[in-house]
């Protein structure tokens, strides 16, 4: 009965830098509110009318310096706190490349992780310690988030679009995966677990196809998976084909790299480009190419396309295929 | 003593009215002039709209056009340009405050998704992106 | 004249005609255009809809106790939160200090007869009362769970529940609250009593007019959003539909414009109070007045900056979350402002701790919290953690609760003497006082914890390490709710049974305490006074000597 | 030009009869009838403000999707018929010239002209409200409800294809930017219904004017709810001056 946590385990490098600040901040918090009720206190006991031996000769109306220190003090203690903090979240939630991706897809009621050798797990997210994990977001429906509390980070998933965290987990063990965006009847039942494990164990799991996970045999690898779907859906018909870069761009080694669009705008071929690349491929031509793709809104499935992009992003390191030259 | 007694002396300049009550009436050709520049406005509108120009240009013709008709019409036949100090104040801040909500809701779009493609906050997009950009063409041009 | 002499006299009044007795068909107050009947109808009508949260908050709590979801089916749970949250928020928060004391007070305070449109004023009870029911019509209809913020495409798409009907009410009742805020903004620029110059206003009307801006120029942004809404689940209009090409953070965007300000139209009134009460009870001036006044201008400014704050999680651009987060870290600015200036006002002062000042005095000490708990929301490395956590929760019901209805109560009980012309027992409402306060920390302050811990709001079950500081929680609420049981037992009492109450009961300064009549005449002044001195003219208060004479003329003689 | 400047109280006893409510026009709340005129002047501004705030959202709404949808938005325009929107944009300026005109009669007390200037405002909103109905069966007929009957660019392309060939190409291309092209529908229904609305409240109250003017034929009348109602009229019109380029003619042709 009395043996119950009254902070949540710290088990990522992130999670401590916030817990410090959080720390911090309770701290100026606490010692405000004691200040401020205690002042209260003396003052009302001090000053009470039945209190006839007290000096109230000349009370102030109004004094400047005290106005302006108590509007400084607040500033300059506010601003401080404002640049930690900023600058941590923005470390936190800028995508990184040296992180191990994860793709986690959020939909009434459950968690579908995908890891990058084609590991699937629902509910469950099987990390190795010490290194940076980035975890991407997105949902089938309604706005989920994606929350680790002993990690310290969230992300919303939205509908139409990647959300990314960066973490690098510092101790193994269990810990809790929430949903903290309402999003209907069995909101409070998608919740599962994270398991940080050994790198030699995650070496382990991976290889096993993540036992006791739905998979039972020895999956394919993402973008395996994702070489797959890409010949099923018939992009290789196009963009596999011999002579293909006549038709369409090569998607060799493109995967974030700059492209000049056929308006003369420069974006860079992320997965959120690809995303909408394949959904709606006229948004964003590719200079020097027509408009000849379908489009694939309604075709793909969000787990389809997020293959496809590892699939591409494989490719990332190839060498741009020398048919057009 | 806080207050005294009000014996219908004139109000001082406390709350009640701002100067006197005397109402400007505008004269009919006033009304008519000020028609008459609006249907000019009208024609150069729609004119402007066929004009060969982008779309970005076109909005901000039109909106600048528009802008000229909205005052127009607020000034001379809403009588704003005689009304009191305080009519101008409530006439400006509805549209103050739109733009406050304009400018906030149109920044998260503009500026979105250049967070999650470019890292780092001391390096502006445009630098960024011509950076990546030249480079790229470098090493193309090296091979 | 001696205290005898003073009494008898204010018995006297008590026959003449007052706002009460002019007329009293119930017909009467159901087309009376008399601001403080209307005043008093609000008071009815957001006591009945505290009531009707109040009942779902107590059974969400109930639910909690047990970490499984065994009490109520999840839906039924769902729908109770919405209920709590529309019913606290729409239907209670908004219009109580505003609608209630600000409608009974406000002309009262500057000097006028009435508020500026009184026509306006009647129509906007109708549709704060009708928008209220249509939104407990939806509860009866089978209930919403989308909760109170309505995110799409949730509440647009997927909720099989009467969203529309619930959206339609809070539509109506918010154009209520639009119609209260432009009376009342044009009340104080246009109907202050001569002398009654911007500088002499009670800070209770600046805090009126603060909350009167954010009405007249934030609710309309959200209505037209929760009628796009409901358009879109009833004719598919796909605008925060992301299958059909629309953005769900937009709504975010349309909605926390208003939302995040509305949190404000809870508080300033309550700031504004607090700053009567604790110069009322303190015998002194308010301290540094142009700062305590100009801060809840400030406050209702910056306070429309800051509406991304609540979206860092969400993908939003991260060079906006940085302004964001900027701005709302000055917001606390002014707020400490407040609170350090009536800290000040004690000083030196002659303080008698009645059963207002109680409330008054545990409104600044929640709010404290509740404003320095708001710093780990404001800094956006924290934020992502906290937000959606019961972290969150705690900080709100910390501003909401324990500050806008701490308040709330506070005025009630210093203006009831004038609204009713009774007195209530006063050591029962200094025992409910100290009962809400002790029962509102139990409640909110394991909330913090359990939130920081990572406990998700709207959880129906949750892990079962989290149990024991629930159930403390729930404790707790049910000691809050005792508390607010009692006043509602003592105040009705004193309606029949309560001491008369004389003139000016707390020898307190204001326009509103200086009338003759100890029950306002339905015309409130006979003769519009001249103001020739602020409304914190203490200066001369002396305890054996109370009140000096009342000089405004009113009901009947002149 | 020349204005007249007049002392237009109502108030036989001059301005200051304090607490001599003998003006029938005085509200009891006001000490003169000079308050109570800049009491309705600001109350009715406020509201204004309220107002520019409600179609505010909307707008800005609209405003995100043309700068994310750009294209599609810039197609789908061209389903709107400039000659019916400038036909309107004409009625509602001269409807506001005409009530203008109308205030400035009830100010002079002139109650026939303001009862035919009123007659002639609503004309021009009835002609407006027809020229509305006019407009939107076509889109009905088109296929070009969104929401329920979307059909025009995918169903009846050739229809399209004839008067903007480039168009139905797009869309051929692209027919992601259908639904896109529906929100820009979505967006049309709503804010011109929206404004659609207002114009016939403004009908119903200055009929109620013209009827309050036709009973008191021959008493001097308080002039105050026709100037609020003017106001009222003319910011129906600065709406419909930001729709009209914004909807039917941003996007080229």
């Amino acid at each position: 009965m009395w043996n119950f946590p009254l902070v949540p385990p710290t088990a990522a490098e992130e999670a401590l830098h916030i817990s410090w600040l959080y720390w911090v901040i309770t701290g100026m918090a606490i010692f405000f509110v004691v200040a401020v009720c205690a002042a209260a206190l003396v003052l009302v006991v001090r000053y009470r009318a039945s209190n006839e031996n007290v000096n109230r000769d000349n009370p102030p109306e109004s004094d400047m310096r005290l106005e302006m220190t108590w509007t400084l003090m607040p500033l300059v203690l506010a601003l401080v706190i404002f640049f930690w903090a900023a600058k941590l979240y923005a470390d936190i939630y800028t995508p990184r490349d040296d992180a191990l991706e994860i793709i986690a897809i959020g939909k009434q009621w459950m968690w579908h992780v995908q890891h990058s050798n084609g590991v699937r797990e629902n509910n469950e997210l099987h990390i190795p310690v010490g290194r940076p994990i980035k975890v991407t977001v997105i949902s089938q429906d309604v706005i989920h988030a994606f929350s680790l509390p002993a990690f310290r980070v969230k992300r919303d998933a939205v509908p139409g679009r990647y959300n990314s965290m960066v973490f690098t987990p510092t101790k193994t063990g269990k810990f809790h995966l929430l949903c903290t965006e309402y999003c209907g009847t069995k909101h409070s039942e998608m919740i599962g677990s994270v398991y940080v494990m050994e790198p030699d164990d995650y070496q382990k799991w991976l290889e096993s196809g993540g036992k006791g996970t739905d998979s039972s045999s020895a999956p394919m690898s993402l973008e395996d998976q994702g070489k797959q779907i890409f010949t099923q859906l018939g992009c290789n018909t196009c963009h596999g084909a011999a002579g293909a870069a006549v038709r369409c761009p090569p998607l060799e080694g493109i995967y974030e790299k700059p492209i000049e669009l056929a308006n003369g705008q420069k974006v860079i071929a992320d997965a959120e480009y690809m995303r909408e690349s394949i959904l709606n491929p006229a948004a964003k031509i590719v200079k020097g190419y027509d408009n000849l793709m379908p489009a694939y809104q309604g075709v793909a499935s969000e787990d389809q396309i997020i293959k496809i992009i590892a699939y591409i992003k494989s490719l990332k390191d190839a060498k741009p295929a020398e048919a057009s030259k | 003593m806080a207050k005294s007694h009000s014996t219908g002396g004139h109000h001082d300049a406390a709350g009640h009215h701002d100067g006197g009550h005397a109402h400007v009436i505008p004269s009919v050709g006033f009304y008519f002039w000020t028609l008459l520049v609006l249907m000019v406005l009208l024609v150069l509108t729609v004119w402007a709209g066929y004009w060969k120009v982008s779309v970005s240009a076109g909005i901000v013709i039109a909106l600048t056009i528009a802008v000229v008709k909205a005052v127009i019409v607020i000034s001379n036949f809403m009588n704003v340009k005689f009304g009191t100090k305080q009519v101008w104040l409530w006439a400006g801040a509805g549209f103050f405050w739109l733009i406050i909500l304009f400018a906030y809701a149109f920044a998260d779009y503009v500026s979105r998704d250049h967070w999650m493609k470019y890292p780092g906050w001391e390096q502006t997009i445009s630098e960024r992106v011509t950076s990546e950009v030249s480079g790229e063409a470098k090493e193309e041009g090296s091979h | 004249m001696s205290a005898a002499e003073n009494q008898m006299e204010t018995q006297a009044h008590h026959e003449k005609v007052n706002y009460i007795n002019v007329r009293t068909t119930l017909l009467s107050w159901l087309v009376t255009l008399d601001h403080k009947r209307i005043g008093i109808l609000y008071l009815l009508t957001v006591s009945f809809f505290f009531l009707i949260g109040g009942l779902a908050a107590s059974l969400v709590r109930m639910e909690l106790v047990s970490p499984k979801g065994d009490l109520l089916e999840s839906d039924t749970y769902n729908k109770m939160f919405t209920t709590h949250g529309v019913m606290m928020i729409f239907f209670f928060l908004i219009p109580s200090i505003p609608a209630v004391f600000g409608n009974f007070l406000l002309p009262l305070m500057i000097g006028a007869r009435d508020v500026a449109f009184p026509r306006l004023n009647l129509l906007s009870w109708y549709m704060v009362a009708g928008g209220g029911l249509l939104a407990l019509a939806a509860l009866i209809m089978g209930g919403v769970d989308t909760g109170w913020t309505f995110y799409t495409p949730y509440s647009s798409s997927f909720a099989k529940t009467q969203v529309a009907l619930t959206v339609v009410g809070i539509f109506i009742a918010g154009f209520g609250s639009i119609f209260t805020g432009i009376n009342f903004l044009v009340t104080i620029h246009k109907m202050r009593a001569p002398g009654m110059t911007w500088f002499r206003l009670p800070l209770f009307v600046w805090a009126m007019y603060a909350t009167s801006l954010i009405m007249v120029l934030g609710t309309p942004v959200v209505a037209i959003t929760l009628l796009l809404v409901a358009v879109e689940r009833l004719l598919g209009l796909g605008i925060f539909d992301p299958a059909r090409g629309g953005d769900p953070i937009l709504f975010q965007h349309l909605f926390w414009f208003y939302s995040h300000p509305a949190v404000y139209i809870m508080i300033l009134p309550s700031m504004g109070v607090v700053s009567e009460v604790i110069s009322a009870f303190s015998k002194r001036r308010i301290f540094a007045y142009h700062f305590v006044a100009f801060s809840s201008l400030a406050i209702a400014i910056i306070g429309f900056l800051v509406w991304g704050h609540h979206m860092f999680s969400t993908g939003q651009s991260m060079y906006l979350g940085v302004v964001f987060s900027f701005i709302t870290f000055l917001v606390a600015v002014p707020s400490a402002i407040k609170v350090f200036n009536w800290l000040t006002t004690l000083y030196k002062g002659r303080i008698e701790l009645t059963a207002p000042m109680m409330y008054g005095l545990g409104f600044i000490g929640l709010f404290t919290i509740g404003g320095v708990t708001g710093l780990h929301l404001a800094a956006m490395a924290t934020n992502v953690h906290l937000t959606d956590t019961y972290f969150v929760v705690a900080h709100f019901h910390y501003v909401m609760v324990g500050g806008a209805i701490m308040g709330y109560m506070a005025a009630l009980h210093f203006w009831w003497p004038k609204m009713t012309g009774r007195m209530y027992p006063e050591s029962w409402a200094k025992l409910s006082a100290m009962i809400i306060f002790i029962g509102f920390n139990v409640t909110f302050m394991p909330q913090f914890i359990l939130g920081y811990m990572g406990m998700p709001r709207r959880y129906h079950s949750y892990n079962e390490e989290w149990q024991v500081l629930n159930v403390l929680s729930t404790a707790g609420s049910s000691v809050m709710g005792l508390g607010y049981i009692l006043p509602l037992g003592y105040l009705l009492w004193s309606l029949k049974y309560g001491k008369i109450a004389p003139q000016n009961p707390w020898n307190a300064r204001g326009l509103e305490w200086e009338i003759v009549d100890a029950i306002p005449h339905p015309h409130n002044f006979e003769t519009i006074p001249i103001v020739t001195q602020e409304a914190y003219d203490y200066e001369h208060w002396h305890p054996n000597k109370p009140a000096q004479q009342p000089v405004i003329v009113g009901g009947g003689k002149s | 030009m020349s204005n007249t400047t007049q002392d237009l109280s109502l108030d036989p006893h001059g301005a200051h009869g304090h607490g001599a409510h003998d003006n029938p026009h005085l509200g009891e709340q006001f000490e003169d009838i000079a308050q109570q005129y800049d009491t309705y002047t600001v109350g009715m501004w406020a509201f204004i403000v309220q107002e520019v705030m409600f179609f505010g959202g909307v707008f800005a709404a609209y405003a995100i999707y043309r700068y994310k949808y750009l294209e599609a938005f810039s197609y789908a325009h061209l389903e709107l018929d400039v000659f019916w929107g400038t036909v309107n944009t004409f009625v509602l300026l001269f409807s506001s010239f005409t009530m203008a005109l109308g205030v400035r009669a009830a100010m002079l007390q002139a109650r026939k002209a303001q009862i035919g200037f009123f007659l002639a405002t609503i004309l021009f909103a009835c002609v407006f409200m027809g020229v509305k109905y006019v407009e939107y069966s076509a889109k009905f007929d088109h296929g070009l409800i969104p929401g329920h009957n979307f059909t025009l660019y995918t169903e009846h392309l050739n229809e399209v294809r004839e008067k903007h060939p480039h168009v139905a190409e797009a869309v051929e291309k692209n027919p992601a930017l259908v639904p896109q092209m529906e929100l820009f529908f979505g967006f049309y229904f709503a804010m011109t219904g929206l404004h659609g609305l207002h114009v016939l409240i403004g009908i119903i109250v200055i009929g109620a004017l013209v009827i309050r003017a036709w009973i008191n034929k021959n008493k001097p009348l308080d002039y105050m709810p026709v100037e609020m109602v003017g106001l009222y009229w003319h910011l129906v019109d600065i709406v419909w001056i930001f729709l009209f380029p914004l909807l039917y003619l941003v996007g080229g042709h």
